[in-house]
C-alpha cells in the first residue's frame, strides 16, 4: 500500500544524494513541483534520466542537483535550447554533467525491461548512428534461431521514480489518462515511487484511456494541485506556453536564473515565473 | 535561422517557408500513415491531411496514433493529440509495436545538419562529442524512424550550415557512406528519398545514392541553391520547377497557422 | 484500410492450406464462427496457433483442419478435456497433430516479439520445467551486459490472425473492451488479419478500457452478430456455460461429434449445440 | 476424482473441500497480492478476500488486477473480472511487468501430479511426452508463476494417483531435485511452501526440501494420508491439527459457491 504524504515528506524520504532520479513525463503530467522540491531540499550528485528532459531538469541541473543526465532528447519543446543544460555541458557550470545518450526507442525499451525485471531489452536500434561510439551502454545481441544481429539496451531501474498523475483514491490506487508516456514503466522499474497528484478522490471513475497503478505498486502518493505546470494535466489545467518562452530569457543567464531560482523556488512553496 | 522570408525566399505574395511547407504537405499524397516530426514536418503533414489526404493517419512519438489537431501541436504531447486520436498507446508500444516493425510508411523528419548522403545529425556540432561547439537536443525519435519507416522525407530550411559535405554526429542515418551501405546494415527502409527545402527539393541519385537538386522552387535560381550548399551539389536531369502554391494551398496553411512560428524546436545555434 | 466484407469471403480470401492461423481470445471474445466457418470452407493442413485453445480448436481439430498445434493451455475452461483434441494426440484421430507447446508466458511474448518486428524475445521462463526438452523453440541468451543467462523464444507471425470485437466503425477502425488479452499483438504480428464484429456502428465512443486497432493495420472486417458465442462479448451477450458444459458430452464421441459437425457446421452458417 | 465428500472426508457438518478451501483461504492472511490459478486456488482466494484480507489483491493471467468477483468465476477470463477489477492489462503485461519482476508475493496453483520435492505436471501423465498415457492442459501460467511469486501455496486433492514420488513431467519447477536446486536455477522465488489438501498440510523440511506432513485436518487418521501418498511420507515434529471451519468461514463459503463445482478444471483423468 502507498504511503499517502505531503511532497516535502515524500522527498525526504525518497530521494538521497547519489541516487539515480527519473522524473518523467512526455510533454504531459510532468512532476515540475517534485523537482523543485528536491532542489529546494538541496539534494546533489543525482544521476537524473528522462528520455525528455525539458525546463524542469533544466532547473535541477542549474541549481546544482545532478551529476549525470540519461537521456534521449534534451529541449525546450516549442522553444529552443535548454541553456542550463548547454552551459552544465558545455562550462561545467555549475558542475560538470555526465551525459549518457541514447535514442527514444533505447529508452522506452530500458524502462520496459527495467518493469518487467529483465536485466536487458533488445530492438532493433542506433543501427549506423554515431551514438554507439559515445554510449557504453548499448551491445550487440545475436538472434538464437535466426542469427540475425540486433541492439541489447540495459534496464534502467531508477532508486526512485517520480511521476504526476489526476487523481488517486484515498487507497493510493493512481490514475492517470490522456498521453501516459512511459510513466508506468518507470514506476514500476524503480526501486521506490512517488506520484504526485492534482487531487484525493473518493473513487476512481473509469475514464477512457486511463490507466490505474495500484498503490501496492507505489511508494508514496502527495497531493500536488497543479504540481504538473508549467505543463499542463488533461482534464485539469493547459500548458502555460508563456511559461515556457519565458523560461528562455530566464535561463540564458547565470544571474537571471539564480535570482528566479532564490525567488520562485527558495523563496516558495510553489515553482512559478 | 527564424522563420519567414529567408535567402532567395519570397517571390511573390508566399513566403519560402509557405513554399517549403506546401511542396512537403504535396508529398505525402497517396501515402496511409506518417511518422510526425515536431516543427516543420509537423505542419506540412497537417496540412496535407486538410489538403488532399483526409485519411492520412498520422502519428506521433507520444502514442498518439491518427491524431487530428486542429492547429499543429507545439509539442509532441500536446492534449490535442491525444483527445482527437484514433488510439492512445504508451510510449514503448509505440516504438516496439507501431513504428520498428516497418508498418509506418513514412517517417517526416528535419534536422540540424544534413550531409550528401541524406545522415541527419541533431546532437552535436564539431568535431568532440565531448565538448561540442554547439550541443543540440540529440536523437529523440529520429535514429528508428529513420531506420524502419518505408521511406524519409526531410524538411529542413537550405544553408550551408546545414546543408554539409559530411555531418559532424550521425544522429540518423540516410545512405550511410554512399550505395549498398543501407543494406549492409539490415536497415528496412528506403531512407531519405526526399529533402524538401525553402529553396527546392532534393533526392538522392538511385546509383551514388548522393542527393541531387530534382526541383527549384519558383523564383530560385540553381546558384543560389548551390551557395546554400556544403558540398558541389549535383543537378538531376530534367530538373524541374516546383509548381507555386494555390490559393487554396496558402489560404489551409495560413488558416493552420494563424499565430505560430513555424520555427522548428531544435536548439537554437 | 481494412476491407469491409463477410465472414465467408473474408475467409476465402485469407486462410489457406497450410498456413499458420491463430485465433486468439482469452475466455472473452473468442472468434468462434471465424472457426466455424473455416471449418466450412475445408480448409487443411492448418498449424493452428493459441494460448487456450478451447472448443473452437476441439471442433476445427476434430473436423481435419489442423495438423499441428502450438499452444500453452488446452482445456475446456470450467468442464475438463478438449476431446477432440485428446483423440487427435493420444489416438491420431482424425489425423495426427505436432504439438509445439509453451507456457502462457512463452506465448505471450512470442507474440509480443511478432508484433514487434523482432526475431526473438527474452524472458525469465521455462526453467527447471521439462518444456525445454521437448520443444525446439526455447533457447538460452546471455545477457550482454550482466552475464545473466535468460530464456529465448522466437516470434510468432501466423499468416492469419483472427479475432472478435465489439465494434467497427464503416472505415474500419476496430474497437475492443474488457478482457483483450493477446489480441492486439496477434494482429500486429500476423501477416493478414481478419476481424469479426458484433456490429458496425458509426462512431467508436470512447470506452474505458477500451483499445482500438486503427483500421490500416488490419486486413478485413467482417460482421458477425453473437460471432463470439458460446464464449462472451462484454456489453452484448454472456457466456453460454451450458454450451461449454454440453460440449464434453457431444465431443467425447465421435459419431456424436461428428452428427453435431454435419448439423450445426455443415448444416448452417451459425454454430450452436 | 470429483468434488464434494471423498477419502476420509467429511466427519462433521463441514466436507473435506471445504476443510480444504477454507485452510487454503486462511494461509493468505497478512498477504497483499495473489496471482490466482483458476479452481481450488480461486475459491480460496475470494473466500480470504471475504474473511479476512479484504484489501488481498487477486490477480488474474487474463490481465485483472484487483479483480473483486461476487461468486468465484467459472473461468479466469469471467466478465465480472474485467469489471471489477482496478485495472486490466494486456496478458503480454501481466506476465512481463507484474509476474516477472517479483512484485506479485503469493502464487496459489493446483497440480494433476505433485512430487516430494513440490514438482508440479499438468501435462502429461506417462513416462513417454510424444505418447501419453493422459494427455493434460498444459502449463497456462504455472511455470513463470511457480518461478516468480515471493512463495507458492498449492491446493490440490489428496489421492496416490496426485501425490506421486517423481511426477512425470515437470511443468511447474517446486525445489527440483532438491536442496540447492531453486538456487541453482536462479529462481527468486522461494518456491512451493504450502501444500493445503483435503486431508492436511504439507511443508516442505528447511533441509532436505522434502514435503512433510505438518497438520492433519480435523478427524483424519495420519494413516490415511500416507495411504494416499505416493512417497514415503515424513510427519513433522510437532505435527498440529487443523482448526475446524468456523461457522462463519462456512457462511462465507457456502454463500461463495451456491451452485459452484469446486472441480478444478484439468482435462478429466
Amino acid at each position: 500500500m502507498a504511503e499517502l504524504t505531503t511532497l516535502a515528506e515524500a522527498v525526504a524520504a525518497l530521494v538521497r544524494d547519489g541516487d539515480m532520479v527519473a522524473l518523467e513525463g512526455f510533454t504531459h503530467l510532468i512532476p515540475v513541483a517534485a523537482g523543485q522540491e528536491i532542489i529546494r531540499q538541496g539534494v546533489r550528485d543525482l544521476t537524473l534520466v528522462r528520455m525528455t528532459p525539458d525546463i524542469v531538469y533544466d532547473q535541477m541541473i542549474g541549481a546544482g542537483c545532478a551529476s549525470g543526465l540519461v537521456f534521449s532528447w534534451g529541449g525546450n519543446p516549442g522553444v529552443g535550447s535548454l541553456h542550463r543544460l548547454r552551459d552544465a555541458v558545455e562550462h561545467e557550470w555549475p558542475a560538470p554533467l555526465r551525459l549518457e545518450e541514447h535514442s527514444h526507442a533505447g529508452m522506452a525499451n530500458r524502462y520496459a525491461a527495467g518493469a518487467s525485471g529483465l536485466p536487458f531489452a533488445v530492438l532493433r536500434g542506433y543501427v549506423g548512428t554515431d551514438l554507439p561510439r559515445h554510449t557504453a551502454n548499448i551491445a550487440a545481441i545475436t538472434c538464437p534461431f535466426t542469427g540475425e544481429v540486433l541492439t541489447a539496451v540495459p534496464a534502467l531501474n531508477p532508486d526512485v521514480s517520480i511521476i504526476h498523475a489526476q487523481r488517486a483514491d484515498r487507497r493510493g490506487n493512481v490514475q492517470l489518462w490522456g498521453i501516459t508516456g512511459v510513466q508506468k514503466e518507470a514506476v514500476l522499474a524503480a526501486r521506490r515511487s512517488l506520484v504526485t497528484v492534482e487531487e484525493f478522490v473518493d473513487t476512481l471513475e473509469p475514464r477512457p484511456g486511463a490507466m490505474v497503478l495500484p498503490t501496492w505498486a507505489v511508494t508514496a502518493v502527495a497531493a500536488v494541485p497543479r504540481g504538473a505546470h508549467p505543463s499542463y494535466a488533461q482534464g485539469y489545467y493547459e500548458r502555460d506556453n508563456t511559461y515556457y518562452q519565458e523560461w528562455d530569457a530566464i535561463s540564458r543567464d547565470r544571474d537571471t536564473f539564480t535570482g528566479w531560482l532564490d525567488r520562485h523556488v527558495f523563496g516558495s512553496a510553489v515553482g512559478a515565473p | 535561422m527564424t522563420g519567414g522570408s529567408v535567402a532567395g525566399g519570397s517571390v511573390s505574395d508566399w513566403s519560402a517557408d509557405e513554399m517549403m511547407t506546401v511542396a512537403a504537405a504535396r508529398a505525402l499524397v497517396g501515402h496511409t500513415a506518417c511518422f510526425v516530426g515536431i516543427g516543420l514536418p509537423s505542419t506540412a503533414a497537417n496540412l496535407a491531411r486538410r489538403l488532399h489526404n483526409p485519411d492520412l493517419t498520422l502519428i506521433y512519438e507520444s502514442g498518439t496514433i491518427g491524431a487530428k489537431p486542429s492547429v499543429p501541436p507545439l509539442s509532441i504531447g500536446d492534449g490535442e493529440l491525444a483527445e482527437t486520436a484514433d488510439a492512445v498507446v504508451s510510449v514503448p508500444e509505440i516504438f516496439n509495436y507501431w513504428l520498428q516493425p516497418g508498418r509506418i510508411d513514412v517517417g517526416f523528419l528535419s534536422a540540424a545538419q544534413l550531409d550528401r548522403f541524406g545522415n541527419i545529425n541533431t546532437t552535436v556540432v564539431g568535431p568532440d562529442y565531448r565538448r561540442p561547439k554547439v550541443r543540440l537536443p540529440g536523437a529523440g525519435g529520429a535514429p528508428e524512424i529513420a531506420a524502419s519507416c518505408g521511406e524519409v522525407f526531410v524538411v529542413v530550411r537550405h544553408s550551408p550550415r546545414t546543408f554539409v559535405d559530411r555531418v559532424d554526429f550521425v544522429t540518423s542515418v540516410g545512405f550511410g557512406d554512399g550505395p549498398g551501405h543501407r543494406e549492409q546494415l539490415g536497415l528496412r527502409g528506403r531512407g531519405p528519398v526526399l529533402v524538401i527545402t525553402d529553396l527546392g527539393v532534393l533526392q538522392p541519385d538511385p546509383d551514388r545514392c548522393e542527393l541531387a537538386l530534382t526541383a527549384l522552387h519558383p523564383g530560385i535560381e540553381l546558384e543560389t541553391v548551390r551557395s546554400a550548399t556544403g558540398w558541389d551539389l549535383a543537378v538531376a536531369d530534367g530538373l524541374r520547377v516546383s509548381e507555386p502554391p494555390t490559393a487554396e494551398e496558402l489560404r489551409v496553411l495560413r488558416d493552420l497557422t494563424p499565430t505560430q512560428s513555424t520555427g522548428d524546436s531544435r536548439w537554437a545555434t
